[in-house]
């Protein structure tokens, strides 16, 4: 009971700082909520991978880089927009973290949380130089016309492209949701990751899932990767800021919560950009960032303790 | 690996580094300090490891450490070696204060939180430019400490590791020990032996981030200047990390040995392959992980031991 | 001997040192100096004060080289001072722009009198521009700023941008002048609507960005969306993405920078230099930070012959002599700057894209094009 | 006298009532059985006894105390002890440094007299090779290096939650007897939850049952299982 | 259905079984021995968790040694571990269901099958949402029966069934132990041996990872050394 009304009450207090922020400086929401997909898009499959099955990855944001380049030189070569790119390229870095899988990762899982770290951290490095070397700290970027896309509403201007972001947050989020709750591969999923010996002893092939798992993060990392090309230089280290902020965001929802991905970077989102707007604030966006991250870590800590 | 074993390199480790200034050229004697800083912050990530809280808060806190200590030479006009002092000191209130809230949180939320303070350290550095210099960074004046002169700067590097392992050594002999092995491995079952939890987490997030915050402002005494970018670099967090894990956690030997394996290879790896060592060098990182799995003690470990620890080692962490 | 030091794996540097030993190859093949090949030590500092410093020890005492070259990064660089200092060799730098930092440790003369600074400071860029706005508004009657708009990315390069652009164009009230962050893409940022609102409310003749590489695109890109056209646009990376040409949204775009591939019709050391790279490692200089590195060469080259010696009081004695004829279209002294002594070059350029070109604008002795005015309007 | 109280001890699980205002108490000396069915709540009790968990409603009086909210490591230190139903040893500490936590930190002594007080419980509860690691014990070693690790407290109220559960006739009697000993010279009063029902009618004086949180019966062991709602709830046609 | 010959196994260097020859066929075999004796360290080698170093593991005549556990469970072969090995995050209910979804002959039948375990363990069905991990002892006991039963195994293998059970459930669960045993085979170690020997044909005495005693039930309750150390008179 108490816990429904306080959920009341935090939505319908969310609802009230949105439409009065909207009336006030609307592009605050909008720009807001365009991070927010970007943030969301990148950190859920990561939710996927270390809230549900427990791999941690630090080279998340490089498979990105990887998927990014990828896209570039087959787009460049076939003439083709990278709008197209998006499921080929999924199906390939599924593919490549597949074998990724099962040549490193596969090998740690037994072995403690803090060997996959370093792991994926040398697989980061490994990456981001292999990338350098073959194409040198020079950006890359796609010339695209429906990058600018624009809309007016009154004496209002902004830019509409983002909001591809959110749409593929909100596609990622529902339909992991939709994964893990109601097929069984994905409950098998949750299994694993709970507990991998029980797994195997119900007769579910522990490290199919594991792969099968990481390639379904990965493949969505790769569509995000095609599609983060039409909106951003690429370079060999355009990945890596990501995998903190991906990191913070699963955190932030808290570990296995997916859907709670996509809340957390919208709060985010559309507080950085608050700050953003702002004079004497501008430079302390970046602060407000971590500064949320710890308050709801905390609070929630502090509930759990409490109930 | 038995207790006298690593014991024994621990000692030879440190009689090598104490007469290394005698026949070592001014090149290996600064490749010797950058490892042994990275080593002493390696070594002191681990000790508060030793309880099962993996913090990613160590660049935070050497920049923290970097920042006190230019800032009060800079600003308050202090004594240089006063000022190293200080900036454990004044990292070890800090974490004090925040080791009052954080230590309640686990896992993967420690983890960030650290992350995020550490960020958060560096963003308001960042921001109050007339103070600390801002992004561009700030430069002691009258330069760096004993002259630059290697030897000296070796001496207090070696300073620095020499607190960081006396503190290792220290707990791994004392009641730390038994208090944080057994946070690590179960904490209800701690409680329920009396161990005050929180307290002695404090105590070792204190003492552990002091250090830190030290080895920043002996960074900083050995370079002369301090900026975001440097102080906070992520490598402070990362490498540290890895020579830990790539050498053995739990002990200390494992971090002197893991800093040594990684600070030599990259050195010698940038000499073979100057356009691509980076490539080489976290190839050898993945290797190491993969077929060490518990680091080089590991493997000496299981040569005397025949238990599993692999499965031991999952749940501890 | 000479020892170069860059940050081996970012463009610049792996250019800089190519194009250095371009320099060392073609003395060698003339040869080499007072009778001796010369030979470069490459060594890389991966941007990292410690890894940097212990690479000038390196190359102090195992490679014993005597002098030094390179440099990029102000943080590497401040690494080196301390160790550049204990050896007291000649170093011929091409990087660090930071005077608050860099100019600042090195300190004033004698100390720092080995140090050649041959990239300006920030206050020289800024100065320099100041200058270049001027002239061009006075050789272009139609060409009218009265505000400038700084968008500077957050970190060190674009806070000195925004502390030099407040002092050299805000000073005497010619111009309004305002500015606001934003995070670069090269950091994980990359979002410039709020730095674009901003600019939008001050409606900027002239709009100028101190960002890197990756911003030029989406930056543009955003401000179409937004339908943000000032008069001018102007951008200040070290480097531009590759293909910014043949975007349309590079057209007009101007940029500050010290060279482009249009000086290879007027000046015949840059025509030199450009083949000779481009013949022996299949790819454009990108930057001018090769030619810095080259041109350093060459001084330092210049400088031992006239003195008979490597050492460093008869050096710098000679290297104050200087007057060098750069592959940038100046000519190189060295002269006093705020703090040091040995300041090479201290003006940069105003270019503009043009067809898919860089194409020099200012200063006119140099220039390649006339400006293009305004920038197109987006509808 | 009196050791421990409890008055109207109640716990909630969400929407559950683990524990329903149990209102107890323990003599010195005394041993005293809890038993009832799965999910009666018996170790949540002794949770809530030992500071695990806190209580939602109730009271918990020790030596006269109020130590309702008291933190588990305090009550370890003023005389509360326990073992666990899911044993978790100490894995990273060997056998003889497990039986050291409780005296070094319940106790505040010397890692130097703490070794010496745990080679003594060892040998006490018949437990040898004290440097193997708890992964190397059998199930019964493991069952006395906790009962040892227990008593490194030095408690004066010990808890047993199925202790017994998974030894055989042969080693149920032993531990039955080391249990018996130890209480007795310590002047302990220990409460023991067991399913297993010879060693209930052994080994305590009295016994409390336990349903659905609630207590149900009171009484020596003879007497409350001929108790028919006892029979219906928990014991079956087995007794 | 299951025979072993001349298993070896341990863990490390250490040999914990030391050349055991067991069989079970279309009856319940119970495997009977001290704590630390290696019958848990036997079942994990059936079931592919350790790898077994010599000897022959075979099911249904075709050799299944060091098969991995997830092809022993889809062959028919069902555990119930001693140390239960729920998914403690998540329900009961979805616990269950696994039991069967990647079991090839069972997962259609899991609707029926799932009656029937509810109406074993009701507890269950009342507690179909509850998160297995904040079970009881008991009822996560229970639920790691189900679980096994849920897979309409052909070998049923049990390490302990009764640990941590009441009595009246206890008494239950052989009472379906014995039912079964006509359609399923079962492999059950137990240190309630005087229930168990209720419900099996057959058992075997396992003392220091090696068989000491094979008898029939009758045999074992008569035998004087059974009596003494595991019936306790
Ligand atoms: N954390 C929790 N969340 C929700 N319910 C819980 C939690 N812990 C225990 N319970 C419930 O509380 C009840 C009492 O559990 P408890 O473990 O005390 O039983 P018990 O008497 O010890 O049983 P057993 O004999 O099986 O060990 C059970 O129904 C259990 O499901
Ligand atoms: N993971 C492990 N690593 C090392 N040794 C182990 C491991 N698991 C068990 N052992 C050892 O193997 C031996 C046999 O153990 P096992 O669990 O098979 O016996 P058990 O007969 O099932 O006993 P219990 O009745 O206690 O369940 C014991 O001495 C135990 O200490
Ligand atoms: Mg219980
Ligand atoms: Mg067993």
């Amino acid at each position: 009971m108490a816990v429904k009304r306080q959920k009341a009450i935090t939505w319908a207090l969310g609802l009230a700082a949105s439409v009065a922020i909207l009336l006030w400086k609307p592009t605050v929401l909008i720009y807001g909520l365009q991070t927010a997909g970007l943030y969301a898009a990148i950190a859920i499959p990561m939710g996927l991978v270390l809230g549900i099955v427990h791999i941690v990855n630090l080279a998340h944001g490089e498979f990105m880089m990887l998927a990014s380049y990828a896209t570039y030189f087959a787009c460049k070569a076939l003439g083709m927009d990278p709008l197209f790119a998006i499921i080929p390229t999924a199906l390939v870095t599924a593919a490549f973290g597949w074998i990724i899988f099962q040549i490193t990762i596969r090998r740690a899982l037994k072995a403690p949380e803090l060997n996959q770290l370093i792991l994926t951290f040398g697989l980061a490095i490994a990456f981001t130089q292999v990338i350098n070397l073959m194409f040198t700290s020079q950006t890359y970027k796609m010339p695209l016309d429906y990058v600018s896309a624009s809309m007016d509403i009154g004496d209002l201007t902004f830019g509409t492209w983002s909001f591809v972001f959110i749409a593929m947050a909100m596609l990622f989020s529902f339909g992991l949701q939709f994964f893990l709750t109601k097929t069984t591969t994905g409950k098998a999923a949750l299994a694993v990751g709970q507990n991998p010996r029980g797994a195997a002893i119900v007769g579910i092939d522990v490290y199919k899932i594991y792969g099968l798992v990481f390639a379904l993060a990965l493949a969505l990392v790769g569509a995000m990767g095609a599609l983060f090309l039409t909106k951003s230089a690429i370079f060999p280290q355009v990945g890596s800021p990501f995998t903190m902020k991906s990191f913070c965001l699963v955190a932030m929802a808290g570990v296995g919560n997916i859907p709670g991905i996509l809340s957390a970077s919208i709060l985010l989102g559309v507080a950085e950009n608050f700050l953003r707007a702002f004079r004497g604030t501008r430079g302390w966006a970046d602060i407000v960032f971590f500064v949320l991250i710890i308050v709801v870590i905390m609070s929630r800590s502090l509930k759990g303790r409490k109930s | 690996m038995n207790r006298s074993t690593s014991r024994i390199i621990t000692m030879a480790a440190i009689a090598i580094m104490m007469v290394l200034p005698a026949f070592a050229g001014d090149y290996p004697l600064q490749v010797a300090r950058n490892v042994m800083m990275y080593m002493a912050l390696a070594i002191t990530w681990d000790m508060l490891l030793r309880s099962g809280q993996i913090s990613f808060g160590l660049a935070g806190l050497v920049g923290l450490g970097s920042y006190a200590t230019i800032l009060a030479v800079v600003r308050g006009g202090m004594p240089d070696w006063l000022s190293i002092l200080f900036a454990g000191l004044f990292s070890g209130l800090v974490a004090f204060g925040i080791g009052f809230f954080i230590l309640r949180l686990r896992h993967t939320y420690f983890s960030i939180v650290t992350l995020a303070l550490g960020e958060i350290f560096r963003i308001i550095i960042h921001n109050l430019h007339d103070f600390t210099g801002g992004p561009e960074g700030i430069v002691i004046q009258q330069g760096v400490m004993f002259g630059g002169k290697s030897g000296p700067l070796y001496w207090l590097t070696l300073a620095g590791l020499g607190v960081a392992l006396a503190a290792s050594y220290w707990f791994e002999k004392s009641k730390f020990h038994f208090a944080l092995t057994a946070i690590r491995n179960n904490e209800v079952s701690a409680k329920t032996s009396g161990v005050n939890i929180f307290r002695w987490l404090l105590a070792t997030f204190v003492i552990t981030s002091a250090i830190q915050g030290m080895i920043g402002g002996i960074f900083v005494q050995s370079y002369g200047f301090a900026s975001p970018d440097s102080v906070f670099s992520a490598d402070f967090t990362l490498l540290p990390m890895a020579m830990a894990l790539l050498g053995g956690i739990h002990s200390t030997v494992g971090p002197i040995l893991g800093g040594i394996l990684l600070g030599l290879v990259s050195e010698w790896l940038k000499l073979q392959i100057p356009y691509g060592h980076l490539v080489v060098y976290g190839l050898m990182i993945i290797v190491v992980i993969l077929f060490m799995p518990s680091g080089l003690l590991g493997i000496a470990r299981k040569a005397g031991s025949r238990k599993s620890t692999d499965e031991n080692q999952r749940r501890a962490v | 001997k000479i020892g170069g030091i860059w940050m081996l794996a970012d463009i610049t540097g792996n250019q800089g040192s190519k194009a250095a030993q371009l320099a060392v190859e073609e003395i060698n093949a003339a040869g080499g100096v007072l009778g001796k090949k010369l030979e470069l030590v490459v060594a890389d500092d991966e941007g990292k004060a410690d890894k940097a410093a212990a690479q000038v020890e390196k190359l102090a005492t195992v490679d014993k080289v005597e002098v030094f070259l390179g440099g990029m990064a102000s943080g590497a660089e401040l690494g080196k001072i301390p160790a550049f200092k204990k050896y007291n060799r000649v170093v011929m730098s091409t990087g660090a722009a930071g005077s608050a930092t860099v100019e600042k440790a090195l300190g004033p003369s004698p100390e720092s009198d080995f140090y050649f600074h041959l990239h300006p400071w920030d206050y020289n860029q800024g100065a320099s521009y100041a200058e270049g706005w001027d002239a061009i508004q006075k050789q272009y009657p139609n060409i009218q700023i009265k505000k400038i708009f700084l968008a500077y990315e957050e970190g060190a390069f674009g806070k000195s941008s925004w502390d030099a652009t407040k002092i050299l164009f805000g000073s005497q009230s010619r111009y309004t002048v305002d500015g606001a962050p934003f995070k670069s893409a090269a950091f994980g940022g990359g979002d410039y609507t709020a730095v674009l609102e901003a600019a939008k409310d001050f409606k900027p003749d002239l709009f100028l960005w101190a960002g890197y590489d990756a911003d030029a695109l989406p930056l543009l890109e955003q401000s179409k969306a937004m339908k943000f056209s000032p008069g001018i646009y102007l951008g200040a990376p070290p480097g531009w993405p590759i293909g910014f040409g043949s975007s349309k949204l590079s057209k007009n775009v101007m940029l500050y920078g010290m060279w482009s591939t249009a000086l290879n019709d007027t000046n015949a050391q840059s025509k030199k230099f450009y083949n000779a790279y481009v013949k022996k490692f299949r790819e454009e200089p990108a930057t001018y930070f090769a030619l810095l590195a080259y041109d350093a060469v060459y001084i330092l080259a210049d400088g031992i012959k006239r003195a008979g010696t490597t050492e460093t009081a008869a050096l710098v004695k000679a290297l104050e002599q200087t007057k060098y004829a750069s592959a940038l279209g100046e000519t190189i002294t060295f002269k006093p700057s705020n703090i040091i002594k040995h300041q090479g070059i201290t003006r940069q350029k105003i270019l503009q894209w043009q067809d898919g070109f860089q194409e020099i604008i200012w200063p006119f002795e140099a220039a390649t094009a006339d400006p293009v005015y305004p920038f197109p309007l987006w509808k | 006298m009196s050791k421990l109280t409890t008055t109207d001890l109640t716990r909630r699980f969400m929407g559950l009532v683990a524990v329903n205002k149990v209102s107890f108490s323990m003599d010195e000396g005394e041993i005293l059985g809890i038993i009832g069915p799965n999910g009666a709540g018996k170790t949540t009790f002794i949770n809530l006894v030992s500071g695990i968990i806190m209580p939602t409603e109730g009271k918990i009086e020790y030596k006269g105390r109020d130590i309702t909210y008291m933190p588990a490591h305090e009550r370890a230190r003023i005389g509360i002890a326990r073992t666990y139903q899911l044993i978790h040893p100490l894995e990273n500490l060997s056998l003889l440094e497990n039986v050291m936590v409780g005296s070094i930190f319940a106790r505040g002594k010397s890692l130097k007299a703490a070794r010496k007080q745990a080679e003594k419980l060892c040998a006490e509860l018949g437990l040898e090779n004290l440097d193997r690691d708890p992964s190397r014990l059998t199930i019964l070693e493991v069952k006395r290096m906790e009962i040892a690790k227990a008593l490194s407290n030095e408690p004066e109220v010990l808890f047993l939650d199925e202790v017994m559960a998974g030894l055989n006739a042969d080693e149920t009697k032993d531990l039955i007897a080391t249990v018996q000993k130890i209480a007795k010279e310590r002047k302990l009063a220990v409460g023991v939850v067991e399913h297993v029902m010879g060693v209930i009618r052994e080994l305590t004086h009295r016994v409390i049952v336990l349903e659905a949180g609630e207590l149900i019966a009171e009484g020596p062991y003879e007497e409350v299982s001929k108790n028919t709602r006892v029979i219906e709830a928990y014991l079956g046609g087995a007794a | 259905m299951l025979k072993i010959r001349g298993l070896e196994c341990g863990y490390g260097r250490m040999k914990v079984i030391e050349g055991v020859d067991l069989e079970v066929g279309a009856e319940s075999v119970g495997l009977f021995g001290p704590n630390g004796a290696g019958k848990t360290t036997l079942i994990g080698a059936i079931m592919g968790i350790n790898k077994p170093w010599a000897g022959s593991i075979e099911l249904d005549g075709k050799s299944i040694n060091g098969m991995e556990t997830h092809l022993m469970a889809r062959m028919g072969v069902a555990l119930v571990p001693q140390e239960r090995e729920l998914f403690p995050g998540m329900s009961v209910d979805d616990n269950l269901m696994l039991g069967a979804a990647y079991i090839p002959h069972a997962k259609d039948k899991s609707a029926e099958q799932l009656e029937k375990v509810f109406s074993l363990f009701p507890i269950l069905k009342e507690r179909r949402k509850q998160l297995a991990g904040t079970m009881s002892g008991g009822q996560q006991r229970m639920v790691a029966i189900a679980r096994a039963l849920m897979s309409n195994p052909k070998l049923l293998i049990l390490d302990e069934p009764s640990l941590g059970l009441q009595p009246s459930i206890v008494a239950e669960v052989f009472e379906v132990l014995k039912a079964l045993k006509k359609t399923v085979s079962i492999l059950v170690t137990e240190q309630n041996v005087r229930e168990s020997l209720k419900s099996i044909d057959r058992g075997y005495v396992l003392e220091n990872g090696k068989i000491v005693i094979e008898d029939s039930a009758e045999g074992l309750k008569t035998n004087p050394y059974v009596l003494k150390s595991y019936l306790g008179l």
